[in-house]
């Protein structure tokens, strides 16, 4: 594994951009940043020489129940480091500055996310459902999420609220 | 005039027929319904043998046993297979045209079956002897173009249309490398009559005097029989099984059925053109060196087809225009310069 | 008047070559492809979420059914990224017997390419071809593990057993049969003219295009980017073993192909290695029998057979995963597909399938 | 030249067409099962257990549907041990969890079968059978 990218270098990043934020006592602390600021705190990670971060390794979100949490895993080929950012969201609204305008590798990762967390990516090329079906209302990885029903009516398979299980 | 078993047999009917019905046509016509009936039988039997011949190679090829279950060392695979086939529920499928749809298979069977009165099975085993016969044989086989693009256009799926399409192109595109290269024989023997030449190989086989038209006819038969690594019309990693998509049991029967008598069509072809038909040592009859002539030209022709892979229909099309047609206009060509100096010689 | 029109073509996901449940929308434009977009889904099984509800040590099953022909190296990602949570230290030994176990298992996973790919290029003798030599791996698995495809054989802090002698020795024997395997290949394969035919110059992929998409693995490789995380981690023991990455030209079908099989060559090469420097020792970690990692993340990455295999860990404390992500190389690489596929031919695109090579276990999870 | 790679191909498949076959007539010919082989019926030893069940909780998916009862002497027996194959995985956490080691595969990969219903089996009854039969 690569080494995890330096503590100054988060320094500079934290006075650069107000939002962001890290715990320094951490022993890989990853960045927290507003999601007002993501998009540019990326194209820096992305675009400064001394940092490019060209691979988005990995792209998730967890849902803390308040709060829900984008992880995204940043890999630099040139130096092998790495970086975590993190952004929380909103429960409610959670929505969240697509990374397909800086890598457009993420495209699936997204539209993952979006299908199984219920985040919706702006400025995203084509948000659709990819592994749950069309018609599915709801989305698995919520922690409060319960299965629903497959029925068929009328030929096709529609999906149900469960009734009130006794 | 005629020498061999069969043809003496067959004299040997004719008589007793004879005298017992007294009026030659009637006999003519009993001796062609025989006939007829055996070349049918014949046919259906390669497809029972080829059936099973073609699984066990394939099995044997690829390190398996193969069919082993029905039979002993699973000889009556291929009667299972067919009784199987039979069985099958009758699948016709919604939105398509109906007539074409049903003609299909049954008019694939009609030239495949028409074909077998030009071979000469023998010294004098001729159904029909025609003077235009390998013209006539040419003619015929260029029909199967037609079922498949019925069968595909019919069928309502895009995978049967492209496959109809592929036909067409495949089909048209290598007829004319093979008139080419067939042409080189007939300039030999002077003559298209099916029994002329097999009795212009008398001394030397034609695979002698004309290897390139050899290796072309290869090439061309094995596109227009559909057999691997040519078979595009069905190949079944991209367009599932090309117009036969769509049928079930019996009738996807008939085109497994034609496409074995195709199989068996193209062995019994090199034999005659280009082996020696018949001849052989005087040791076995004519018509048992015929047969193993063309069972070794179907083993090689399986052979080849269950060791290379499929060829993409862009390469194939510009290999068949490109690079086939120029060698046999090339063979005409040499053909006649040859002919020209041994007449002169 | 004739006229001409495009159209859509579903194949899959019953197709006989959309390598299980793929299903393609190829538009076409008579053989011609304009455009081919994949639908996902149909092998959806749920494991991130089925993970949250079981135990550390229970999640492991899950992780062979992924990609579930190379379930050693989905093993070791997963059980790698736990360590990492919970600070195990594996054995020396563990680690050289996972090693030999994942580079095995990349091999049978290779075969299964050139099997499909073969078998999608129309020829089914090639499939059995590898098949074969793919059973003699399993076997191997099934020796010391007792399972076949499913291994489930490198736990969290180790491996569920140790390496027997019968082992070491059936693998050395596959490891000494490699070159005479891969000498058939390119017989039978490799120098066929028709395959390069159909392979060369067909569905590249640049490598500016590689990037974009973030592909990984062999199918980045091929299109000359030096990108292996055996390498560059040098996770596990890998940093003890000597091997080249093999790299292409211009990325097309067959340098996707040739990589493959040039990794063959080194995956065997590295097993060498491994047995021959095989230490002796214990082959588990002491682990807790209830296993609790502090509050926290990991994220880990292997280099799975398809590429960048990660799997992103959330431990709230307790006994089960508050969260896993499992970062699947597969369903990333398949982005290139339209790419790919574009401008290419019918029978073209089915060989962009084989050679892209993804798992649909994997790409549904 | 062009045509050189495919005769090496024919030679191949040629080498192959009559060389040794790699498979075998299955039911008759038999491969062997490994020492460690993972598939078929759980066997019970019932004597050994001491119905702790912590097969039942290693389980990932629940395929250990287990009844045990106390007796006056406070010991506890396995009343009936459901093991439904088709939940099972073949994992092995079962048997590596079970601290007197009274759990094993029977290696009997052939209990297919034509209902679901059949493919849950009661490893108590089996094993008092094959106590029967011994006796």
């Amino acid at each position: 594994m690569g080494t995890y990218f330096e503590i100054d270098k988060l320094e500079l990043l934290k006075a650069q951009f107000d939002t962001a934020e890290f715990d320094a006592e951490a022993n890989e602390p990853a960045i927290y940043i507003g999601k007002e600021q993501l998009l540019d705190l990326m194209k820096v990670l992305r675009e400064t020489p001394t940092y490019s971060f060209d691979r988005m390794s990995c792209l998730t979100a967890v849902d803390y129940k308040e709060y829900f949490e984008m992880v995204y895993c940043l890999y630099s080929r040139r130096f092998d480091k790495w970086v975590t950012v993190k952004v929380k969201l909103d429960h409610d609204n959670p929505e969240v500055e697509s990374m397909t305008q800086i890598w457009e590798g993420t495209n699936f990762e997204e539209r993952e996310t979006y299908d199984l967390m219920g985040i919706k990516f702006l400025h995203h090329p084509d948000l659709r459902r990819i592994l749950m079906p069309d018609n599915y209302d709801g989305h698995p990885l919520q922690k409060d999420f319960v299965p629903l029903e497959p029925r068929i009516e009328g030929g096709v398979l529609t999906w149900h609220k469960q009734k009130s299980s006794s | 005039m005629h020498s061999g078993i069969l043809y003496s047999t067959a004299q040997a009917l004719r008589e007793i027929l004879m005298s017992l019905v007294g009026v030659p046509l009637l006999v003519d016509i009993i001796m062609t319904v025989i006939c007829a009936t055996i070349l049918l039988l014949i046919m259906a039997t390669s497809a029972l043998v080829f059936t099973l011949g073609e699984r066990k190679i394939c099995a044997f090829i690829q390190v398996r046993i193969g069919p082993n279950r029905v039979g002993p060392g699973g000889l009556l695979q291929s009667v299972a297979d067919m009784i199987k086939l039979m069985d099958k529920e009758d699948i016709v499928p919604r939105g398509i045209d109906k007539w074409l749809w049903v003609l299909s298979p049954i008019l694939l069977l009609v030239p495949s079956a028409l074909i077998y009165a030009f071979f000469p099975f023998d010294d004098g085993v001729i159904l029909a002897d025609v003077n235009v016969g390998l013209f006539l044989l040419i003619a015929i086989t260029s029909q199967t173009v037609l079922p498949f693009l019925m069968g595909g256009y019919a069928s309502n799926s895009k995978y049967s249309l492209i496959g109809g399409m592929r036909t067409v192109a495949q089909m048209l595109g290598y007829e004319v490398p093979m008139v080419f290269a067939l042409m080189g024989i007939v300039m030999l023997t002077g003559s298209l009559k099916m029994s002329a030449i097999v009795e212009a190989q008398s001394n030397v086989w034609f695979i002698v005097l004309q290897p390139l038209a050899f290796l072309i006819y290869i090439v061309t038969a094995l596109v227009e029989s559909n057999r691997p690594p040519f078979n595009l019309v069905e190949g079944e990693s991209e367009i599932i099984a090309g117009p036969f998509t769509e049928y079930t049991g019996m009738r996807w029967a008939l085109f497994f059925l034609a496409e074995f008598s195709n199989l068996m069509c193209i062995g019994i072809l090199t034999t005659t053109l280009f082996l020696g038909g018949w001849h052989g040592p005087d040791f076995l009859p004519g018509f048992a060196w015929f047969w193993i002539k063309t069972f070794i030209c179907v083993l090689f022709y399986q052979w080849v087809g269950w060791t290379f892979p499929r060829l993409r229909i862009d390469t194939m099309l510009s290999f068949g225009w490109k690079v086939l047609l120029p060698i046999a206009l090339v063979n005409v060509l040499l053909t006649g310069v040859g002919i020209y100096i041994y007449n002169i010689m | 008047m004739a006229q001409t029109e495009k159209f859509v073509l579903n194949m899959g996901p019953q197709h006989p070559s959309t390598h299980g449940v793929l299903q393609v929308q190829v538009e076409l434009d008579g053989e011609n492809i304009v455009g081919a977009t994949p639908v996902m889904g149909y092998l959806h099984r749920g494991i991130e979420k089925l993970m949250e509800s079981r135990t550390y040590v229970q999640c492991v099953p899950y992780t062979d059914r992924l990609d579930y022909v190379s379930a050693m190296n989905n093993n070791l990602g997963f059980c790698m990224a736990v360590e990492k949570l919970a600070n195990i230290e594996v054995p020396r030994r563990a680690e050289y017997i996972r090693v030999i176990c994942a580079e095995l298992n990349r091999i049978a996973s290779h075969h299964v390419f050139i099997g499909s790919l073969t078998n999608d290029l129309g020829s089914a003798t090639g499939m059995i071809y590898a098949f074969r030599d793919r059973e003699k791996i399993l076997d191997l698995f099934n020796i010391i593990c007792g399972a076949r495809m499913t291994a489930h054989y490198i736990r969290i802090g180790g491996v569920a057993a140790d390496a027997q002698e019968e082992f070491l020795r059936d693998t050395q024997k596959f490891i000494d049969y490699v070159p005479a395997m891969l000498d058939e290949y390119d017989r039978i394969f490799t120098g066929n003219e028709i395959f390069q035919a159909r392979m060369q110059n067909t569905s590249i992929i640049t490598k500016e295009d590689a990037l974009k998409y973030s592909m990984s693995g062999p199918n980045i490789r091929a299109s000359g980017i030096d990108y292996d995380i055996r390498k560059i981690d040098k996770y596990g023991a890998y940093g003890d073993f000597d091997f080249e990455i093999p790299l292409g030209k211009q990325g097309d079908n067959w340098d996707r192909y040739i990589v493959r099989l040039k990794e063959i060559q080194q995956s065997a090469n590295i097993i060498q290695q491994a047995l021959d420097n095989l230490p002796e020792g214990p082959y588990m970690a002491k682990v807790p029998k209830v296993l609790k990692p502090p509050k926290g993340d990991a994220y880990h990455r292997v280099e799975n057979t398809r590429g960048e295999l990660g799997f992103y860990i959330v431990s709230d404390g307790s006994t089960k995963p508050y969260r896993v992500h499992i970062r699947r190389p597969s369903i990333v690489n398949l982005q290139a597909l339209d790419t790919m596929c574009r401008g290419m031919l019918l029978a073209d695109a089915v060989t962009a399938f084989a050679t892209i090579d993804p798992l649909m276990g994997e790409v549904d999870c | 030249m062009w045509g050189k790679g495919l005769v090496a191909g024919l030679k191949v498949t040629w080498g192959h067409w009559f060389g040794k076959k790699e498979t075998v007539y299955y039911p008759e010919e038999k491969l062997p099962m490994t020492e460690r082989f993972r598939g078929g019926h759980l066997v019970l030893d019932d004597k050994k257990c001491i119905a702790c069940k912590l097969c039942a909780m290693g389980c990932p998916n629940a395929a250990l549907d287990l009844t045990v009862s106390v007796d006056e002497e406070k010991k506890r027996h396995m009343d009936s041990y459901k093991h439904q194959i088709g939940r099972c995985m073949y994992c092995d956490l079962c048997i590596e969890a079970c601290p007197v080691k009274a759990l094993s595969w029977d290696k009997n990969y052939e209990f297919a079968s034509y209902f679901k219903e059949d493919m849950t089996y009661d490893a108590v009854v089996e094993a008092k059978n094959r106590r029967g039969n011994d006796e």
